[in-house]
């Protein structure tokens, strides 16, 4: 299960390096999406124990997975669901007004 | 068994990151937005985390999808 | 202290109601907006005097099992803030705002809520929801006007604020997996045993995320942007309570959970110490080369935080005491 | 000169994230060792579904032991959708597209009960499969969207006025307030289902789980609500 800690690592700077470096704007939406996601792997990892079962407790089991996690995981999916909603708004505003998606072009008719 | 499958799973979910991000095509990085959520669906019920895994898939995988092709369809007739 | 909870509670069924009373009865929109407004000033008063000795409530009655909440003076500090500039600001806003009357008040109420979360809840996820509600509320007020600098400035403030959050829900989602509880205080408990290194590191993921959000000097970009072109009393609450709310969490998680030893041993307080010098000279330096009135008053403000910054991480009592009446004297000047 | 810039440039962010990768990869090694504390999660495991009444423990903590966080969320919900109404144009704008055959017109008339069936069984059983207000909410909210992407928008908002979204989404949030003060009135505090002399059931029917049951129902209106309003304002929107 540790090389699930290098892939959460692996997503987590791969979206960062996007975030920071690609020009066009819904390339860094994509981005967010991908260091999201990254995190709600890292909350279900570490809630995770080996051979266990999932927390639905219809008999008695002897290892269960952690719920609070998963709780965490399934608030932090819905917050960023709707932040990326209003972040496309926003790109569709911004490309409508300045007619480009390049964030190159966009500082250049700021001025 | 599961182990085999979970590191193929693995090498594809990194090669889905890695295609999204690099490719010069926006309509077909945004195709593989619902791959990259699908796998992860997948992780998570290996994971024993059913209800993260129904909203990663309802959520992640398909609306915010939807959101990311209508941005497109309304950003990219402009430019013809 | 029953108390405590309503004040979360009515920002948000007054925000709520609102969004109703736009749709069918249109004419309710003053006496709603006033008399919420006059209540929620008295309850914070009944609050305000009851902080001392510190209290709890714990909702649903779990205990530390749940999600609690703290009053003490420090908190019911901010609320005095919360309550001076919110009346006020309400009463000149009714006059100011002449479109859209209905969402810039469902948004400021649903923005009060949120802040006033931050200053009362003491778990540590929930303090990164609360956060996500006042800086949602926050980015419609910032695009308010619809004008094309003030949508481009709002989405500069979205990607940076929604950047700082990324790194402080990993710094929570690690806390949480090194001590397995999300309560403030239990997290200092179990703190205690951990070694040095690991605690450092740790503190460098939240304070590196709570910069963001407040705007110290590398990171202010998106500060001046954000305030050009939208509506002068969302400046006053932007500066007044958005980023003081920042800084107070940044404050309560580093002052409660690493604790002042630990902080003077690792040498932060030195380096926040220089980090404010450098921001307010720089900042003060940039605001000479302004010729906007309000990008001049923001960059004010990223100064009036470095003198802050100074004054709250000197490590002393007198040094907190200091920075706290800064605070409110910020506040007090920015809303004038 | 400007290419030898422009190198720099990359490689100097691409240093950044490396820089940044090793510091994670340290602070993981290092944390892997040392956790092993989880009395919380151990109790709620153990004592959890006699405390609450479900089944499903995720559910329970996410509806019992912390919903303030849930109510925190649902406002999050309700403050985007406000926000991307507020932003659309009051001139329509229509998606640019092709036309679909008679075929999918004539199959979507029967996917919207299945739609329905699955949406209500996802919110009703919340507390005892997986799933929940969230999910189930967001399925309800798919037949909305599914009639704006095969007819048209204004079908769509014929069939569910834009009105009737916004007023349910508020409703939704009072209701949820209203619940939590029911605590109150019985001498507990804001939110409790369990404390409040409310009847847990037997846990694994139908109608148990005190106030969970009612708060996933809210929830998922209210969120099913909002996600219709999201969408169509992203569609409208110029």
């Amino acid at each position: 299960m540790e090389i699930l800690y290098f892939i959460v690592i692996f997503l987590f700077c791969l979206g960062i390096y996007t975030i920071i470096s690609q020009k066009n704007l819904i390339k860094i939406v994509i981005g967010f999406t991908i260091v999201e996601s990254s995190l709600i792997l890292l909350l279900i990892l570490v809630g995770y124990k080996p051979g266990g079962t999932a927390p639905i407790l219809d008999k008695v089991y002897q290892i269960v997975v952690d719920p609070i996690s998963q709780a965490l995981a399934l608030t932090s999916i819905v917050i960023g669901g709707s932040v990326t909603a209003v972040m496309l708004m926003l790109v569709i505003k911004i490309q409508k007004r300045y007619g480009t998606l390049n964030i190159d072009k966009i500082r250049k008719l700021h001025g | 068994m599961i182990d085999i499958i979970l590191y193929i799973l693995i090498i594809f979910l990194a090669l889905t990151a890695f295609f999204m991000v690099f490719t010069k095509d926006m309509l077909s990085s945004i195709i593989a937005l619902p791959i990259f959520g699908s796998i992860l669906v997948v992780i998570f019920v290996i994971l024993q985390a059913p209800s993260a895994a129904l909203a990663e898939a309802v959520i992640t995988a398909g609306l915010t999808t939807g959101f990311f092709v209508i941005t497109i369809n309304k950003t990219e007739m402009q430019n013809d | 202290m029953e108390l405590a909870v309503w004040v979360i509670i009515l920002p948000l069924l007054t925000g709520f109601l609102l969004g109703i009373s736009k749709l069918y009865f249109n004419k309710i929109l003053f006496p709603l907006v006033m008399s919420s407004a006059i209540i929620y000033l008295y309850l914070l008063i009944l609050v305000i005097q009851n902080s001392n000795p510190p209290k709890l409530y714990s909702i649903g009655n779990w205990g530390l099992l749940g999600i609690n909440l703290m009053v003490d003076p420090f908190s019911s500090m901010f609320l005095l803030i919360i309550a001076i500039l919110f009346i006020s600001v309400i009463v000149f806003s009714m006059k100011y705002i002449k479109m859209n009357k209905h969402k810039y008040f469902i948004f400021t109420y649903l923005m009060i809520a949120g802040i006033a979360g931050m200053v009362l809840t003491a778990d540590l996820f929930n303090l990164y929801v609360f956060l996500e509600v006042s800086s949602m509320s926050s980015y419609a007020l910032s695009a308010f006007k619809k004008t094309d600098k003030g949508i481009e400035g709002t989405f500069k403030y979205l990607i940076m604020s929604t950047f700082g959050s990324f790194f402080i829900l990993l710094a929570t989602i690690l806390t949480y997996y090194l001590t397995g509880t999300l309560n403030i205080a239990e997290v200092s408990l179990g703190f205690q045993d951990i070694p040095f290194m690991i605690k450092s590191m740790l503190m460098c993921l939240f304070v590196f995320g709570y910069v963001i959000k407040i705007g110290l000097v590398p990171m202010h970009a998106w500060l001046p942007d954000a305030y050009e072109d939208s509506p002068i009393p969302y400046n006053v609450f932007s500066s007044g309570l958005v980023m003081k709310s920042a800084i107070y969490a940044l404050i309560r998680v580093l002052y409660i959970i690493f604790g002042i030893e630990f902080l003077s041993e690792s040498g932060i307080l030195n380096i926040f110490v220089y980090w404010g010098v450098i921001t307010f000279i720089i900042s003060h330096f940039l605001a000479f080369q302004q010729s906007n009135l309000i990008r001049l008053l923001a960059y004010s403000s990223i100064a009036q935080i470095g003198y802050i910054i100074v004054g709250l991480f000197v490590g002393s009592e007198k040094g907190l005491i200091g920075g706290s009446f800064h605070i409110l004297n910020h506040a007090i000047m920015k809303g004038v | 000169m400007i290419r030898i810039n422009e190198m720099f440039k990359k490689l100097y962010k691409i240093s950044l994230v490396v820089l940044l990768a090793i510091f994670l990869l340290y602070v993981f090694n290092e944390i892997h060792d040392l956790a092993s504390k989880s009395y919380l999660s151990e109790h709620y495991i153990s004592k959890g579904v006699q405390e609450t009444g479900a089944i499903n423990l995720v559910t329970s903590v996410l509806y019992d032991y912390r919903s303030f966080d849930t109510l925190g969320e649902a406002t999050v919900i309700l403050t985007a959708s406000a926000i991307l109404a507020f932003l659309v144009p009051l001139r329509k704008v229509a998606m640019h597209g092709t036309k679909f055959l008679i075929i999918v017109h004539q199959t979507m008339i029967f996917i919207v009960p299945y739609l329905a069936v699955l949406g209500s069984y996802l919110i009703l059983f919340g507390h005892l499969n997986p799933g929940g207000g969230f999910v189930g909410g967001v399925v309800l909210a798919l037949i909305p969207i599914v009639m704006t992407i095969t007819y048209c928008i204004e079908f769509s908002e014929y069939k569910f006025k834009p009105n009737i979204k916004t007023l349910l989404e508020d409703l939704g949030s009072i209701c949820f307030i209203i619940l939590g003060l029911f605590g109150i009135v019985t001498g507990s505090n804001f939110l409790a289902s369990g404390q409040s002399n409310l009847g847990l059931g037997n846990p694994g029917e139908l109608i148990s789980g005190g106030l969970i049951l009612c708060l996933n129902i809210i929830i998922g209106i209210k969120v099913g609500a909002g996600m219709a309003k999201i969408f169509n304002s992203l569609i409208k929107g110029e």
